[in-house]
């Protein structure tokens, strides 16, 4: 039982449910429920595609970090899948594709590999965000994510220009090696990072969001908020962590952008009246967050973050986006009084926000309290100021949110939840919550993640 | 200097994509990136006086300067997947004209 | 042997009882509260006065508690919990008026757990951990009241200040290297010192509402139903309180030593910051028509009054200032739930809408008027015990400035209490309201009589409480206060409070003599008053409640919301910047991207040549 | 304690007899200066007891505990003035705030039976009386407060016998503090004319605007109590500005030679003044006595320039 | 037999004594209502100042009836004053007296066949010293207050008494020439 199944499985499953149509959903579900079974037996080790070793074949890597990082999105997909599956069925194939396309991203360690995986899950993306019914947001995306993906072959091949190889162990090994100065390395890495910024939403690169997570349905919603981000999110690390070598120049740069992304995404949000782009503005300042976290070397709880975060906006943008299809609109004064007679996913929708804010007694609270603990060991206040002021604005415009979702005499909406989302959302804010209380897990693995050094294969 | 053929090429696209409104004319200038990106892997593989790297009958000893294979390969896969992103421009743009009734993204209505 | 950890669990677990007896009936719900607050009180009062509280940890995962010789903690959580247990006796009577009943006694109990928490531990982390968890808390409770938009403008403010006690927390745990309070408070030296005071004092301030972060104060405890304002101005105020005790006692004191008045920067621009919150605190208050504001305006003036005695640093200021808190959190609790009385009867607190509620409600005036005497420091009662110690380290320092600040406040204070007795109270009993209203049922009498009992016995025999204060000042390292047993002796002169109060009886019982020695006189009805001759019918004309201090008014009218338009600039500029990023990355065109793509590129490439 | 509470109780009425006599010779000494005779000496007394013997009329119980408690109050404040050096109930514990706290209560007491009798002219009446207390009350105490901090007592009699005997250690004993510190003095009479409620601050006891404020409601025993309660007020203020000014009294005739010279010279002053409008109550007071009040604090705390 | 010299006083005669103090007091110190009603009123400037100086008998201006023992009546009468002038005897305290000045109060004066004016101010509140005089000299009327003082002093000056003894005669009179003292919206009937 190798790693190779991750991505065979879906591919398989794919190829088969466009000859048989109508079975492709059940067989979706049967697939990503499988898989996550799978993931349960799977052995940490380096597997080698058709016994060519590193230079020259590509190697899937199965350590802790991809581990974590698989178990995330495959859950996620697969909670996301049940949801939609009913309402949403030609797409079976294309889900597969994108499943086995996220895996792909995920286990890969070659850097073209990592190309080709970002290229099928991006089409695949795109193909889900035509259901928004707006053609031309999705081609913004489209053309945003191939220039994204171009750049980023770019960069790959000067580096493969200059090192030789391909693979990201080696290629780290071979930099650290031949001693180059920062500056010579420091282009192809801005182009990767460009490449992979625009997939991970940082804010010069991610016009494209307001298009699709403005108008997304239950579906693309918590699918590009949720998993596609959480999934970026691994591989800008991965990318980070292995194989970057970002000299000061860059450094000021990225954290420039940085910066500038997580306060601008705040302000956005707080100046923004319709409740899908106050969710997709802090998700943009809570992806500026995580790429922070992961440019200061802190991986553990960038990895805590980032789940909590995939988890957390599946379940806002479920809600959000069901009570916007029987509302009709998503501005703040027609959906005022949601919860005032659905008070279970009131309850669990205040409950992820406040995790995400990093009030105590959620889990949001631990996490935010391990990066800034470790931001300030390593001297830096310049971030984490940042981040507090951040955290500021968004308390204030989510509190100004949830007065106004909670407290509404008359005409309030007539919203039905049904039974699937109810019992989904309640789920995951409750174990938010659990674990807000007894944080030892996420401790340890945490710890475990911290010591994951580059080049290292635990 | 196909090295320098690529840039230009690279050059042309992303200066298409930037200023055209029209959504047709900006899959081709996406296309012409594309294919500047191409040249510009293969120019990488290039080796002065090299031979195609098939080993045959005469040349199969490993001194002869083959070209470097390996670009060759990454670009087979660059040009399929360039051909699967238009093939999905065309079809959104299909989708496009049948909502607007035009290509021109400056005259579609309600487009926000 | 009532364990820390034991209390905050059962006050968890009580709110989460609280919630689903709730859901069935929602008087049952909040009187649960009134016992679970009830228990707390009398347990932390009990074990905590002996010193018998321990602090050991079975449950809780990282929290620390340490209850030995941590007199600053205890005092403030015996406070805050009776102020609790006080407030509680409300819940049942105004709880059926509020839209999420049982929500309200959970989140209740919460913020008693996170009170709890704050001050009986030594660990910076763990007191940040209940701090927050009391803020989001209370924050719930808000809303449940008339303003939704008091929750955010209270969030922003409150969050604004724990970021900023977080940030403080990891400063000093830099150079402590362990979360240890004592530690952290001791060890921080040269520039992180000064910012971690300035940190400090911004936490302190925000939760305090003193002058630069006070908007929140009136807007929250002005609209929020009437349990909550007591318990915000009695109990949760506190916590900026114990911060500011923090900041400027435990740490050491920052900046240059200004030699005329021997005392260092950072403690003088705090004294001026507390003295403008004083100022203001009372030009505002005396010109409100709510009578909740106005009283929230009066606690935001005596928050001053702390900031202002805790800068002194000598033995009458710091324990004047201590005693201070224990009198304020009576006297405006008390206040607040006399209002609170009133609101429930006539459902409004508006002054230009009541009069003469004292024919229907005797007791409830009783109360209001020793809490307005105690705070308005007149001498049978507690609040003049804590002014005269704070007058007199004014007065030793010599500062003028302050000086001035403090007599306006005082004397102000004078003023401003009695217009709600006067417009609310007194006066000519309006029609509609006459076959209405009667008085508060016994449950809701008694917490208010027990206040003022407490506003008396201060003022009376202070050396009790004085006493106690004194081991918190030895904790503190402060010299402790010259008391004995009757007597307080301060820099300039000794009081003798219990003989004020009995000479003051004796005065009484001697008018009272020549009131009863002489003719009955007859008894006339209100309306039957001197009106030059006119023959007037309607009450409303008698009764003088609008614009009550109109000649002050007319003084400060045009500058009175500079503060709230510089906040709500703020808000305006970050909305404008958000929507000008907007414009600029997300327009619905392919080619920003690109765009924004090649400009980033071209920086870095053209970075090497140019910079 | 009983003996020094009787003490006390005699002070009071030693006060209240002084004050309403002098109150008596003055209303001659006015009519005089008005070239008419003017009433008999004892004419304070004939009023008040006249008032006493009428039956007036009460709105309710909080009128007449008002009246009480104010009356009641101001008793307890002066039973703490000394008179003379060793003249005094309670020695040791005479402290200034006492006085200025108590007459609050005096204050208090009125103003709550005031607005008890459903009067708006009586709720007007308090209001303006408030106002100017705000107004004469932060000058008259920071030139306390130089006061304070220049003997370093709090207490009367400390700081009267400060002034009276010239003390090798102290720096400024030994002079009245009407000449060291003139511009203080000043400031402290215009505030006692405030205190007093004489003619150019009686806003609050305007006949002809509020049908004389407060008192429009009273009558008959009420009255009285509110007569005496006024007379012992004044005897406060005057005394405690005798004992802050001039240096206290080292035996009876003196404190009665001071007292009779400030209280004639307020009257005399007074009955040649108009009315203040309420406004300019406020603004006087806090313009010139306040501006003279803080620099002559700051010249003698931090300069050092006693005369 | 008991002794003479020391004999208990009985009630009576002790509230006698009090009030018999009580009169040397209220003598000795009246404060008159500042109410003028007619043109008579002019006299009593003078008498204030320093020519004849009330304040010598201890006689002064007070602004409300409650604080005043004499209401003053200069001058005629027409139906609406009475109303007020009842109005306001009625809230003065007891002991009270009314001191009618000039001849309008004793006999209508010169306009006793005038319509809107009462003729004997008598019928309707008890007076107690009249002072004649189409406006009578200010000596005139510091001898009727000196009268006053006399008729304390000798116990008779008990009008109010009166007022309370036979007070439907009084009521009587007042509603026929009013038709009500107290009324509601006077200016539009």
């Amino acid at each position: 039982m190798s790693a190779v199944l991750l991505i065979a499985i879906p591919i398989l499953a794919a190829f088969i449910s466009i000859i048989v149509k109508k079975w492709s959903p059940y067989m979706l579900l049967f697939v990503s429920f499988g898989l996550v079974i799978l993931l349960g037996y799977l052995p940490f080790e380096i597997i080698t595609i058709g016994g060519f070793s590193a230079p020259y074949g590509i190697s899937l890597v199965v350590d802790n970090y991809s581990y974590t990082a698989l178990y995330v999105v495959n859950v996620l997909f697969f909670l996301v899948a049940i949801i939609n599956v009913c309402n949403y069925k030609k797409l079976g194939t294309i889900l597969l594709v994108s499943l086995a396309g996220l895996n792909g991203l995920m286990l890969t360690g070659d850097l073209f590999n990592l190309f080709v995986f970002l290229e099928i899950s991006g089409i695949s993306a795109y193909i889900i965000t035509t259901t928004n019914k707006k053609p031309l947001a999705t081609f913004n995306y489209l053309v945003a994510g191939t220039v994204g993906s171009i750049l980023y072959l770019l960069g790959l091949i000067i580096l493969y220009n200059m090192f030789g190889t391909l693979n990201m162990q080696d290629m780290a090994v071979r930099i650290a090696a031949s001693g180059a100065t920062d500056i010579e390395v420091a282009l192809p890495f801005l182009l990767m990072f460009i490449g992979i910024g625009v997939e991970a939403k940082l804010l010069p690169f991610n016009s494209w969001v307001k298009g699709i997570l403005g108008h997304s349905n239950k579906l693309t919603g918590p699918m590009i908020a949720g998993v596609y981000a959480a999934a970026s999110l691994f591989v800008f690390g991965r990318l980070l962590t292995e194989v970057f070598v970002i000299s000061d120049t860059f450094m000021l740069i990225i954290s420039v952008i940085l910066a500038f992304s997580i306060l601008a995404g705040e302000a956005m949000a707080y100046s923004s009246t319709k409740v899908r782009e106050i969710l997709l503005f802090s998700s943009i300042a809570q992806a500026g967050i995580a790429v922070l976290i992961f440019v200061s070397g802190f991986t553990g709880y960038a990895v805590l973050f980032i789940s909590l975060n995939g988890f957390s906006k599946v379940v806002l943008f479920l809600i959000i986006n069901h009570a916007t299809e029987v509302v009709g609109s998503d501005e703040v004064i027609d959906l005022k009084g949601l919860f005032v007679n659905n008070k279970l996913v009131g309850a669990s929708f205040t409950a992820t926000v406040l995790s995400l804010l990093g009030l105590p007694l959620f889990a949001g609270f631990f996490v935010k309290m391990g990066i800034l603990s470790q931001l300030f060991s390593s001297g830096d206040y310049v971030f984490p100021a940042i981040i507090l002021l951040s955290s500021v604005v968004e308390g204030v415009y989510f509190v100004k949110l949830l007065t106004k979702l909670w407290y509404k005499e008359d005409n309030l909406p007539q919203v039905k939840f049904e039974l699937p989302l109810v019992y989904l959302v309640v789920v995951i804010s409750l174990l938010l919550v659990v674990f807000g209380l007894y944080f030892e897990p996420l401790h340890e693995q945490a710890l475990v993640l911290v010591n994951h050094v580059k080049g290292v294969i635990l | 200097m196909l090295l320098y053929a690529a840039i230009i090429l690279m050059m042309l696209g992303l200066y298409g994509i930037l200023t055209q409104r029209n959504i047709i004319k900006i899959i081709i200038s996406l296309n012409i990136l594309e294919i500047g990106l191409n040249i510009f892997i293969i120019s990488i593989g290039f080796v002065n006086g090299g031979v195609a790297p098939i080993f045959t009958g005469q040349n199969n000893l490993g001194s002869i300067g083959f070209v470097d294979p390996l670009p060759q390969a990454l670009v087979l896969t660059a040009i399929v997947i360039g051909v699967g992103t238009t093939a999905l421009g065309l079809a959104l743009a299909k989708k496009i004209y049948a909502k607007y009734g035009t290509f021109e993204i400056d005259d579609m209505k309600g487009a926000e | 042997m009532a364990s820390l950890e034991f209390l905050v669990i059962i006050a968890l677990l009580g709110g989460v009882l609280a919630y689903l007896v709730g859901k069935l009936s929602k008087v049952v719900g909040a009187s649960l509260t009134v016992l679970v607050s009830g228990f707390i009180f009398v347990s932390v009062a009990y074990f905590g006065l002996n010193g018998s509280l321990d602090a050991s940890i079975t449950y809780l995962p990282f929290v620390s508690f340490e209850a030995t010789d941590l007199y600053l903690g205890t005092s403030f959580g015996i406070l805050v919990t009776f102020i609790f247990f006080m407030v509680s006796f409300f819940n049942p009577y105004f709880v059926d008026k509020f839209k999420y009943p049982s929500l309200y006694s959970m989140f209740y109990l919460f913020s008693l757990a996170g009170v709890l928490g704050v001050f009986f531990t030594d660990d910076f982390l763990v007191l940040f951990f209940f701090f927050e968890l009391v803020v989001w808390t209370s924050l719930f409770l808000i809303p449940l009241g008339k303003s939704k938009k008091a929750a955010s403008w209270y969030y922003g403010f409150s969050a604004f200040g724990s970021f900023s006690l977080l940030f403080a927390i990891f400063v000093m745990r830099n150079t402590a290297g362990s979360f240890n309070i004592n530690d952290g408070l001791s060890m921080v030296g040269g520039s992180d010192q000064i910012l971690v005071f300035i940190l400090l004092m911004v936490a302190a301030f925000a939760k305090l509402g003193a002058f630069p972060l006070h908007i929140w104060l009136p807007k929250v405890l002005g609209n929020s139903p009437d349990p909550v304002t007591s318990v915000f101005s009695g109990g949760l105020e506190k916590l900026g309180a114990f911060v500011a005790v923090m900041g400027l006692v435990k740490l050491a004191p920052v900046g240059p030593v200004i030699e005329a008045i021997d005392m260092a920067l950072g403690q003088y621009l705090i004294a001026i910051l507390g003295a403008l919150t004083i100022v203001f605190g009372t030009l505002m208050a005396i010109r409100q028509d709510d009578a909740k504001k106005l009283i929230a305006y009066s606690s935001m003036s005596n928050g001053g009054y702390i900031l202002v005695a805790l800068t002194l640093l000598n033995d009458t200021s710091v324990s004047g200032a201590l005693y201070h808190v224990l009198i304020h959190a009576l006297a405006s609790t008390a206040a607040f739930l006399a209002i609170g009385a009133v609101n429930r009867q006539t459902g409004t607190t508006k002054m230009s809408e009541l009069g003469g509620m004292i024919h229907k409600m005797p007791v409830t005036y009783i109360v209001y008027l020793i809490a307005i005497i105690s705070m308005a420091g007149i001498p049978p009662m507690g609040g003049f015990v804590s002014k005269w110690l704070i007058f007199q380290s004014v007065i030793n320092e010599g500062m003028i400035l302050i000086a001035i600040a403090t007599f306006f406040g005082s004397i102000g204070s004078f003023l401003y209490v009695f217009r709600p007795l006067a417009a609310l109270f007194l006066g000519q009993e309006l029609p509609e309201f006459r076959k209405v209203i009667k008085e508060a049922p016994f449950f809701m009498l008694l917490p208010m009589i027990i206040l003022s009992g407490l506003n008396i016995f201060t003022g009376v025999h202070p050396s009790v409480i004085l006493q106690y204060i004194n081991n918190v000042l030895a904790e503190l390292g402060v010299t402790e206060l010259g008391i004995t047993t009757w007597t307080l002796s301060g820099n300039n002169g000794d009081l003798y409070p219990a003989l004020i109060a009995v000479v003051f009886g004796v005065g009484v019982v001697i008018a009272f003599i020549i009131f009863i020695v002489l003719k009955k006189s007859r008894k006339v009805d209100l309306m039957d008053t001197y009106t030059a001759g006119n023959f007037v019918y309607t009450e409303e004309l008698l009764h003088y409640s609008v614009d009550f201090y109109a000649p002050i008014e007319r003084l400060y009218e045009k500058h009175i919301n500079i503060m709230k338009d510089f906040y709500k600039g703020i808000a305006k500029k970050v909305q404008e910047f958000g929507s000008f990023v907007k414009y600029f990355f997300f327009t619905n065109k392919p080619e920003i991207t690109v765009l924004w793509v090649v400009i980033v590129l071209g920086i870095l490439l053209l970075w090497g040549d140019l910079l | 304690m009983i003996i020094s509470i009787l003490m006390g109780i005699s002070v009071a009425f030693f006060g209240f007899v002084l004050q309403t006599s002098i109150a008596g010779v003055n209303r001659k000494i006015i009519g005089r200066v008005q070239k008419r005779y003017g009433p008999k000496w004892y004419q304070e007394f004939l009023d008040i007891f006249k008032l006493l013997s009428k039956r007036s009329v009460t709105h309710g119980w909080i009128f007449d505990f008002g009246v009480i408690m104010a009356l009641g109050g101001i008793i307890a404040t002066a039973m703490f003035m000394p008179i003379t050096n060793d003249l005094m109930a309670f020695p040791g514990f005479d402290n200034f705030f006492i006085f200025v706290y108590l007459i609050a209560v005096g204050m208090l007491g009125m103003a709550m039976s005031a607005s008890g009798s459903g009067n708006p002219l009586a709720s007007i009446g308090v209001m303006r009386a408030l106002t100017t207390m705000l107004a004469y009350e932060i000058p008259f105490m920071i030139i306390v407060l130089t006061i304070i901090k220049l003997t370093g007592h709090s207490s009367l009699s400390e700081i009267a016998m400060f002034q009276q005997t010239a003390v090798a250690g102290l720096e400024f004993s030994g002079t009245w503090f009407m000449i060291a510190l003139p511009v203080g003095f000043a400031v402290a009479f215009l505030s006692l004319m405030g205190m007093l409620g004489k003619k150019p601050f009686e806003t609050y006891i305007a006949p002809a605007e509020i049908a004389s404020g407060p008192m429009v409601e009273y009558g008959g025993k009420q009255l009285g109590m509110l007569f005496i309660m006024h007379e012992i007020t004044v005897f406060i203020e005057v005394s405690l500005f005798v004992h802050l000014f001039l240096g206290g009294a080292e035996n009876i005739w003196i404190f009665l030679i001071k007292y009779f010279l400030v209280y004639t010279s307020v009257n005399l002053i007074s009955n040649v003044n108009g009315r203040f409008k309420i406004d300019q109550v406020v603004v006087f007071f806090y313009k010139w006595p306040l501006l003279f009040a803080v620099m002559q604090a700051f010249v003698a705390i931090y300069l050092g320039w006693v005369i | 037999m008991e002794s003479t010299k020391f004999s208990l006083l009985t009630k009576e005669e002790v509230d006698r004594k009090w009030w018999e103090i009580g009169d040397f007091f209220r003598r000795n110190s009246l404060w008159m209502l500042m109410y003028c009603t007619g043109c008579c009123a002019i006299e009593l400037p003078p008498a204030m100042t320093s020519a004849y100086d009330m304040e010598r008998l201890g006689m002064g201006p007070m602004a409300t009836p409650r604080q005043a023992d004499v209401l003053l009546v200069t001058g005629y009468l027409s139906l609406k004053t009475l109303r007020r002038l009842i109005y306001t005897y009625e809230q003065m305290s007891e002991p009270k007296y009314v001191v009618g000045i000039g001849s309008c109060t004793i006999n209508g004066g010169i306009y006793h066949d005038s319509h809107a004016v009462i003729n004997q101010l008598d019928q309707y509140i008890p007076v107690d010293v009249y002072v004649a005089g189409c406006m009578p000299n200010t000596e005139a009327v510091m001898n009727g207050f000196v009268d006053l003082m006399r008729l304390i002093k000798s116990k008779k000056a008990n009008g109010w008494k009166k007022y309370h003894k036979n007070n439907e005669w009084y009521k009587k009179n007042q509603i026929d020439s009013l038709g009500e003292v107290r009324v509601k919206d006077e200016f539009h009937d």
